[in-house]
């Protein structure tokens, strides 16, 4: 109750003329069944939170139904303590990249059978994203992936190919003087773009090797990477150091993702977003990951709080407004098919969203979670010149490969 | 409570110690000024007092760099960043306090509605108290402010129950063991060292069994249990600590009030605990750091609700950024009243820790 | 007020191989006062905090007012101690350290308390420290305050530790004829310790002499004075200290000779004196300074030379070339040269006869048999 | 009123409160509520470390007996055990643990005596209001501070030390991809979390310092050095080698800057225990083999306190008291 | 060995509200053995302690041997300071403690070192005690100890700080002697501060009376005894103290007479004394307790009634009726009943007469001027 609460009291009640209006088509008043309650937790910015808090709201408002959301602050940890204890929430809302993990151990329910939307709904790399082995664990309502942002004061156009980049980069790129050629933070993730882009891959269980870390295409479009951006980039390869000298007006490119924006915004910094440009003799293929609501262990039983939760993750996922606000709002990249492409969205998700297209959605499968630490060590190892690109690849497929034993 | 009196009145000295202070330091500096015109005085000593003063201001300023240095990120306003590539800066370039303002959040005492029904009447008086306004956080363009005051609550109703518990498991513990012979004292005591060592940073190792145990019994999310928690963590060292600081207390006191006829136990409540002043100021101020800024446990065992201010503190960190300017205005908030309260009990703990009954 | 008994009481420290009190028998008449004193370590704290009840005796029991109290608890002991730090609650005021014992022993209301202690505040005379604190007291300030706190109980017993041994001398002989007074008035038994024999002989109704543990000598303090049990007393009581010579007993029947070094020879020809050495080759015999006189030659006269002459202002002391440290208290008008050779006399009956191997006094018993005093 | 002391003083009369046994009884209740939170959990653990215990088995089942049989997981032996003593890993990290262990702790004494010679000097100025700013770092949780840290040890050149470094003159480190310089950012920052406490400590025992001891030194020729060494040193040492060691099972058991710093990094090199029994434990959940490593970790730490405290005659003013 | 010369010394603390030490002029000789005593607080230890260069003096000067220290640092002076608590090095052995002075102010090797410990230890009885921690030391040992340390270095000047008065009285007269002896021998200049006027009379060459800060009287103990400079430094010196009276001088030409209460009336017929009172309403007397005897009734006899009689075996203190706290010393074999009515008689000579109002004595500067000393 107390959550409430505190939910009324510090959502200020901006846009509440918004709200009512735009609960027309939720299905929600439609469900027959006794009133539930269930809980959702998330991990959110401080810009997404009250947007969420507003959509909680609104959803509580319209429906017969109550769902108390919590700003979780560490929810992984949270999630593998507290679920397997019988503590956890009926839905909590993360990257598609846990469904496989978290269904083997249990964490997630499928309900594929109860849902009352049809995946169709969803973009086909969405629909595919929230599966696993056939079981649907969630649904989704937006992708994020990284792109290329630059700044409109240094930039006029938007580089086609990583050799007009380079120029681009190479004409600002002055530390002396603190400015910088480009803000990229050096992990799996954000390199992800240019590992794939020659036909490598990290991990793909329908290949073989499933792991394709020293796969000849991956080591070329790691080395590719370092040989084009680490020049222009500030010494540290960690998120934080990264993106302070762009947000700051002090470099020319950013490659980094939607959530990058509402920093930019607030630091006033002149930005626009493109499409990743593409490496001679390739595409830029970064992973992308879908945002969903995770059906957690709670829904395993079919009682009203699973039925609130339900209804809620599926208003949640299909409401055009509520996602077209988003988009508006913070960037987020939708998945709902009759959103996805359209022009209604603003230029930065439009260029998001081609970038996703070009992009591969992020392995579910369990054995992948074993494979990003070795990865991390392996890059920074790389960039750091501690070691070559070969070499450390190598180095981490023998990791990831004891690890998955 | 003349132990709370004590205390409030050695507070008062202290703040008008430290009010007067400039006032003593001119009236020095005046007195060696004429001792120097005059000759009696060799201008070399006031110098050489200046010169080793400004070296340990110097090397005070140099160890807490990196306080200022959050403090200017947090007053850069929103988008102030430890991470700056413009060089060092000593100021901030545009100082706004909004990030401040956005930690605190609104300070208004809302009015309310007082109605005092008048007997044997049908008519009642009614007062509208007037509303307070501290701080209008909109008037500095917050909207949302964090949930600064929810998680200050929390904190307080966590460290609170666990230093009135430590103290309640500490002081009779720590009297028997520097006062009386009891079987197993020795080793009690013993093990205390140990563990006072040992369970410093158990927390960790043991989060999994503790989380395990806690959530078994159904005790997780709740403040009490985490302070039930915090204040056995403290047991050892602190009792180490005050049965120490209790052994330099003269005997000579108990027995005086032995014969004066007092009993045992007001013989500790009159005598011992009085003189134990420093060293339960230290105990106090102990315990209460480690309910306040405790921050893995809390953040296993609390839901979002109960979060504490470490907690709250850290769940500004986001997967892929840190709002550093709010971040940094937050943890400061955070530290201040620490500080105040350390200042003055600053004269206790230098007595409190100075293991006295250490020596020999 | 109340007697006070102590009977074969004995205690042991650490199982027995420290014995701290030997087997102590003393009686103490109501409204006596009686000063115990001895050299450090010989016992004298731990016998005061048995009769107080802050040590249990290893064996032997103790009576106050006639009732064995050997196994009662100290706060049910109605003894009051004055202790040797003063031991005031450093975080209560003057007032509250006096009302502390009453609040805790007696039934009095608040009101009824605050008049006792100001009454005894008064007789005192430090009604006006009642509200400081300890601290801002000084020495004498201090020690007063504690005898007040002992004092507004009206205890039946007062139980004194070296209470004036942090004072400096001035202030101590003030204090000294205070705690006199005060017990003249109050008459209530009292025990006080001390390791100053001045102090003892001065304020003692009777004094007990201690050493080692074991008691030496209880009597009235000129008693104890002109007749020592034992070598011991002799040489603690009384300053400068009584000066010992062990010497040689030459009889031929006729006349006892005693012969020491440093040319010493004296002839005894006290009959009473003669049957005491008699029959022994070697004892030591002592004189006090006082009872030594420069004089011309003659006979039983000692030659000798100044060591050293130290004036006292009242008195001169000269330090003698006999024996080891020999000590003549002198008129400040008697005033040799350093290196002198002078004539000292001694009357016999000033002698003092002790046993060279146990240092009994060989008078002592034949005079207790002659004149029981206590 | 008149009862109620009336029945104050039967209570008085109970005779156990003053019986030197019954002592006992105001010691247990501490006792007890520390073994419950601190010893059972260790039992615990203990247990857990002979099973294959993971989230999904350990809670596995209902109620609070389900606690004692430790879920579903099941027995393994000394597997847990046997796959940590022969990891490579394991052994870095403990190497490096003893590594830090020494060079933190050398730093933090030096600094901190240091520091509290300074703001007790004679002639300071100002010195209590120096002495409470000097413990801010006290008051901030340690995960935000060393986040800070973190920040400043970036290795971009405008991370602060980098910055520091260049108006110096000399070029930019890569803090903590180089090895022995994120060994020496975690040594700086370590030192900078435990000086206050270390630096109050000395500070009130160097305020127990005979200032005739001083005096007589000086009239016998010592100057600040001498009396340094032969004065001062010996009176404080007691409480410092406390505080040290004290300090020391701090830096053994230190978790959060290898971690938030590189996670022990680079590539594992620098991880300290804790940080490798969590990244063992809580990074692919194997609770089993986490709670072998840590109750290895405690097991040397307890060896090293016993040590330390038998040693140190830390339990001396317990003999004599 | 040196002289030490102290020029209109002068020390203020808390920027000049309290000022500890007035204007003190002193001139030490070589080899000789000053002792400053004075009440607690007077400004002794201050005094003291800007000889060793421990306080830098507010004005004034210093000079040891002739040469000008003022600004000199303590640990290049060349003094040793024996400390009231002795101060030895807790952590070191004797031997260490010892040899600490030597390592910092010499340049001897360690064995040359080793071997002037040794010596001096054996001069002083320490030489079994040489690896022994000065906690398992007794208080005498330790003092010897602390002896033994400043003597060891040779110093110029010794300098001591009450370094008697944690022992208690027995030892303290063995360790004075002691001290006294080693002075003898070494014959280093030594400034000795205590605060009991009775060690100050018999070990110094000569003393110095200090009172709130100022010097009240420098000369020979004697001297000093019998001839103080103001009431002050009469009742200061001696034990037990002189006895004062204020009287009314009513001179008829002829005689003066000194009439006080309880009936003191006393004629005085010297010259002398008729002139230094004369002129005067009222005077304060002064007499020794030693200089009252008991006597018959007769002329000058004053009666009175005994208050109190204390025994202290050699004498007996008689407290009398006359003024405040007026003692008779008289012989252990004069006992008179407490309240019993007695005459006391004392001769003109032994008198002293002070201002009513200002203390200064009405004697001195006219015996000053008549028969310089210092
Ligand atoms: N708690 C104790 N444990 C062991 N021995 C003790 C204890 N208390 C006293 N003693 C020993 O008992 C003996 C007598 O001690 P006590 O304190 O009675 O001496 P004292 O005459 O009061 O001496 P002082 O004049 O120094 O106060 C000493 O030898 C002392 O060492
Ligand atoms: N550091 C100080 N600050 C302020 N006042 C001081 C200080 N040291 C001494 N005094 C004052 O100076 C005066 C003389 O002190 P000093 O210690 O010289 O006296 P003393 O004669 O040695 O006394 P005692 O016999 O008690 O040792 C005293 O009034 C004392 O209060
Ligand atoms: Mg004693
Ligand atoms: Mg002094």
């Amino acid at each position: 109750a107390s959550v409430q609460e505190q939910n009324e009291t510090t959502t200020s009640g901006d846009g509440g003329a918004d709200d009512t209006t735009a609960g027309d088509d939720s299905g929600t008043t439609t469900e027959s069944g006794p009133a539930g309650t269930a809980k959702a937790w998330y991990r959110l910015q401080n810009t997404e939170l009250e947007a969420r808090k507003a959509a909680l709201k609104q959803f509580n408002d319209d429906s017969k139904h109550t769902v108390e959301g919590s700003d979780v602050s560490d929810l992984k940890k949270k999630t593998t303590s507290a679920i397997p204890a019988g503590q956890g929430p009926h839905l909590f809302d993360w990257a598609h990249d846990w469904v496989g993990d978290y269904y083997q151990r249990g964490f997630v329910t499928d309900r594929s059978d109860q849902l009352n939307v049809d995946l169709g709904t969803y973009t086909d790399a969405a629909a595919e994203a929230v599966q696993f082995e056939g079981n649907v664990v969630g649904l989704p309502y937006a992708a994020e992936t990284v792109s290329l942002v630059y700044n409109e004061e240094m930039v006029d156009q938007p580089p086609e190919t990583v050799a007009d980049m380079k120029s681009v980069m190479d004409e600002h790129h002055d530390p002396e003087n603190n400015t910088y050629g480009l803000s990229y933070p050096f992990d799996p993730y954000f390199v992800s773009a240019w590992a794939q882009s020659f036909g490598g891959y990290y991990f793909d269980p329908e290949n073989d090797p499933m792991l394709g870390l020293t796969q000849s295409e991956t080591v070329k479009g790691i080395q590719f990477a370092l040989d084009n951006f680490k020049p222009f980039m500030p010494n540290d390869p960690s998120y934080e150091a990264q993106a302070a000298p762009f947000s700051e007006g002090n470099a020319a490119f950013a490659i980094n993702g939607p959530w990058y924006l509402s920093t930019l915004k607030e630091k006033g910094v002149d930005f626009g977003v493109a499409k990743l440009p593409s490496p001679e003799g390739g595409e830029a293929r970064p992973l992308t990951g879908i945002q969903m609501w995770y059906f957690a262990k709670a829904m395993g039983e079919d009682d009203a709080d699973t039925a609130a939760a339900q209804s809620f993750a599926e208003w949640y996922t299909t409401n055009e407004d509520l996602l077209e606000k988003a988009a508006k709002n913070q960037g987020s990249i939708p998945v709902l098919e009759s959103l996805a492409g359209s022009d209604a969205l603003p230029s930065d998700v439009r260029a998001f969203s081609e970038t996703v297209q070009q992009g591969a959605p992020m392995p579910t499968h369990p054995k992948m979670g074993k494979v990003w630490q070795p990865l991390t060590d392996a890059l920074t190892k790389v960039f750091n010149g501690d070691a070559g690109v070969e070499a450390a690849m190598k180095q981490a497929e023998k990791t990831v490969r004891e690890n998955w034993e | 409570m003349s132990l709370l009196r004590s205390v409030v009145r050695n507070v008062k000295d202290d703040a008008v110690g430290l009010a007067t202070t400039p006032v003593d330091t001119y009236r020095e500096a005046r007195y060696t000024a004429e001792g120097v015109l005059a000759g009696d005085i060799s201008p070399v000593r006031p110098l050489k007092s200046l010169g080793l003063t400004v070296g340990a201001l110097v090397v005070v300023l140099a160890l807490l760099f990196p306080i200022y240095w959050i403090l200017i990120s947090a007053l850069s306003g929103s988008g102030g960043s430890i991470h700056s590539v413009d060089g060092l800066r000593l100021f901030p370039e545009q100082p706004s306090i909004q990030p401040f303002v956005w930690v605190l959040g609104d300070l208004i005492v809302p009015s309310y509605r007082i109605g005092l029904a008048i007997p044997f009447t049908e008519s009642a008086l009614v007062f509208d108290t007037p509303q307070i306004t501290f701080l209008d956080a909109s008037a500095y363009g917050v909207d949302n402010p964090s949930g600064f005051k929810m998680f200050f609550w929390n904190s307080l109703t966590v460290a609170i129950p666990t230093v009135i518990l430590s103290m309640c498991l500490v002081v009779p513990g720590a009297y028997a063991l520097s006062r009386r012979k009891f079987v197993g004292r020795r080793k009690i005591l013993f093990g205390y060292v140990l563990l006072t060592q040992v369970g410093g940073g158990l927390g960790i190792a043991l989060l999994i069994g503790l989380y395990t145990v806690f959530v078994q019994v159904g005790l997780n999310d709740s403040k009490l249990a985490l302070s039930v928690y915090y204040a056995a963590t403290a047991v050892p060292f602190n009792t180490w600590l005050l049965k120490t600081y209790m052994d330099g207390i003269p005997v000579s006191y108990e027995e005086a009030a032995v014969v004066d006829g007092a009993p045992a136990w007001r013989v500790v409540v009159e005598v011992i605990l009085p003189l134990s002043k420093a060293g339960l100021a230290t105990v106090f101020i102990f315990t209460f750091l480690t309910g306040w800024t405790e921050f893995v446990v809390a953040q296993t065992l609390l839901g979002t609700e109960n979060y504490t201010l470490p907690v709250g503190l850290f769940s500004l960190v986001s997967e892929y950024s840190v709002p550093w300017a709010r971040f940094s205005a937050f943890a400061l908030t955070f530290a201040s009243p620490i500080m105040l309260v350390y200042l003055f009990a600053q004269r206790y703990i230098e007595g409190g820790l100075s293991f006295s009954g250490m020596e020999g | 007020m109340a007697t006070v008994t102590l009977d074969d009481l004995r205690k042991e420290y650490t199982n027995g191989q420290i014995v701290a009190v030997e087997d102590i028998d003393l009686d103490v008449d109501d409204g006596e006062f009686v000063t115990v004193v001895g050299p450090s370590g010989c016992g004298k704290s731990t016998t005061l905090r048995m009769i107080a009840g802050l040590e249990r005796p290893t064996s032997g029991r103790i009576a106050i007012g006639g009732e064995d109290v050997t196994d009662v608890h100290a706060r049910k002991r109605d003894v009051a101690m004055v202790f040797q730090n003063y031991a005031l609650y450093p975080h209560k005021t003057v007032d509250q350290n006096m009302a502390f014992g009453l609040r805790m022993s007696t039934d009095l209301s608040k009101d009824e308390r605050r008049e006792t202690v100001r009454e005894t505040a008064e007789m005192m005379g430090i009604e006006d420290l009642l509200d400081k604190k300890p601290d801002e007291l000084s020495g004498g300030q201090k020690q007063r305050v504690a005898l007040g706190r002992a004092i507004v109980r009206d205890p039946d017993v007062f139980l004194f530790d070296e209470p004036l041994s942090n004072l400096d001398a001035k202030l101590r002989t003030t204090m000294r004829t205070e705690i006199q007074r005060l017990q003249n008035e109050l008459e209530t038994t009292s025990v006080y310790v001390t390791h100053d024999q001045e102090e003892a002989m001065t304020m003692g109704d009777r004094i007990v002499i201690l050493d080692g543990g074991e008691l030496q000598q209880t009597g009235v303090p000129k008693e104890v004075y002109d007749d020592p049990a034992n070598e011991f007393v002799g040489g603690f009581i009384g300053s400068p200290s009584m000066n010992f010579l062990t010497v040689r007993v030459e009889d031929d029947g006729a006349t006892t000779r005693l012969v020491g070094e440093d040319g010493f020879d004296y002839e005894l020809t006290d009959e009473r004196l003669r049957d005491a050495v008699g029959g022994r080759d070697r004892v030591r015999i002592g004189i006090r300074p006082e009872d030594v006189s420069v004089s011309g030659p003659g006979r039983n006269a000692v030659e000798t030379t100044v060591e050293v002459i130290e004036p006292v202002g009242s008195d001169n002391y000269l330090h003698l070339g006999v024996g080891e440290d020999f000590i003549a208290r002198v008129a400040s008008d008697v005033e040799p040269e350093q290196g002198e050779s002078i004539h000292v006399a001694f009357d016999a009956s000033d002698l003092h006869f002790f046993d060279a191997d146990d240092g009994e006094s060989l008078l002592y018993e034949t005079e207790r048999s002659a004149a029981p005093t206590v | 009123m008149s009862t109620a002391s009336r029945v104050a003083r039967r209570v008085e009369d109970v005779p156990f409160l003053e019986r030197e046994d019954a002592s006992l009884l105001l010691v247990l209740p501490g006792l007890f509520v520390f073994s419950a939170f601190m010893l059972f959990p260790i039992l615990y653990l203990l247990g857990i470390s002979f099973t294959n215990a993971e989230p999904s088995n350990l809670f596995a089942g209902d109620g609070a007996l389900s606690v004692l049989t430790f879920g579903e997981a099941a027995f393994v032996g000394v597997r847990n055990y046997v796959a940590v003593l022969t990891d490579p890993n394991f052994w870095n990290s403990f190497g490096v643990t003893w590594l830090f262990v020494a060079t933190s702790v050398t730093l933090k004494i030096t600094l901190s005596i240091g520091v509290a010679l300074i703001v007790t000097g004679d002639r300071v100025r100002g010195k209590r209001l120096m002495r409470s700013l000097i413990i801010i770092p006290m008051g901030l949780p340690a995960i935000f501070t060393i986040t800070v840290w973190r920040g400043i040890f970036s290795s971009a050149e405008f991370g602060l030390a980098n910055q520091l470094l260049g108006a110096l003159g000399f070029s930019s480190v890569s803090w903590l991809s180089d090895r022995w310089m994120a060994f020496l950012a975690y040594n700086v920052t370590e030192a900078w979390l435990a000086y206050p406490f270390m630096v109050i400590i000395t500070v009130s025992a160097l305020q127990d310092v005979s200032e005739e001891l001083h005096e007589a030194a000086k009239v016998d020729g010592a100057g600040y050095l001498a009396r340094f060494l032969h004065v001062t040193l010996p009176s404080i040492k007691r409480p410092v080698l406390f505080a040290s060691i004290l300090t020391a099972a701090a830096s053994f058991q230190q978790f959060l800057i290898p971690y938030v710093f590189n996670q022990g990094g680079p590539a594992r090199a620098n991880e300290l225990m804790v940080v490798y029994g969590y990244r063992e434990a809580f990074t692919y959940f194997q609770y089993g083999q986490g709670a072998a490593i840590s109750l290895v970790a405690v097991a040397f730490i307890g060896v090293f306190m016993w040590l330390n405290v038998k040693r140190g005659k830390l339990a001396d003013g317990v003999n004599d008291a």
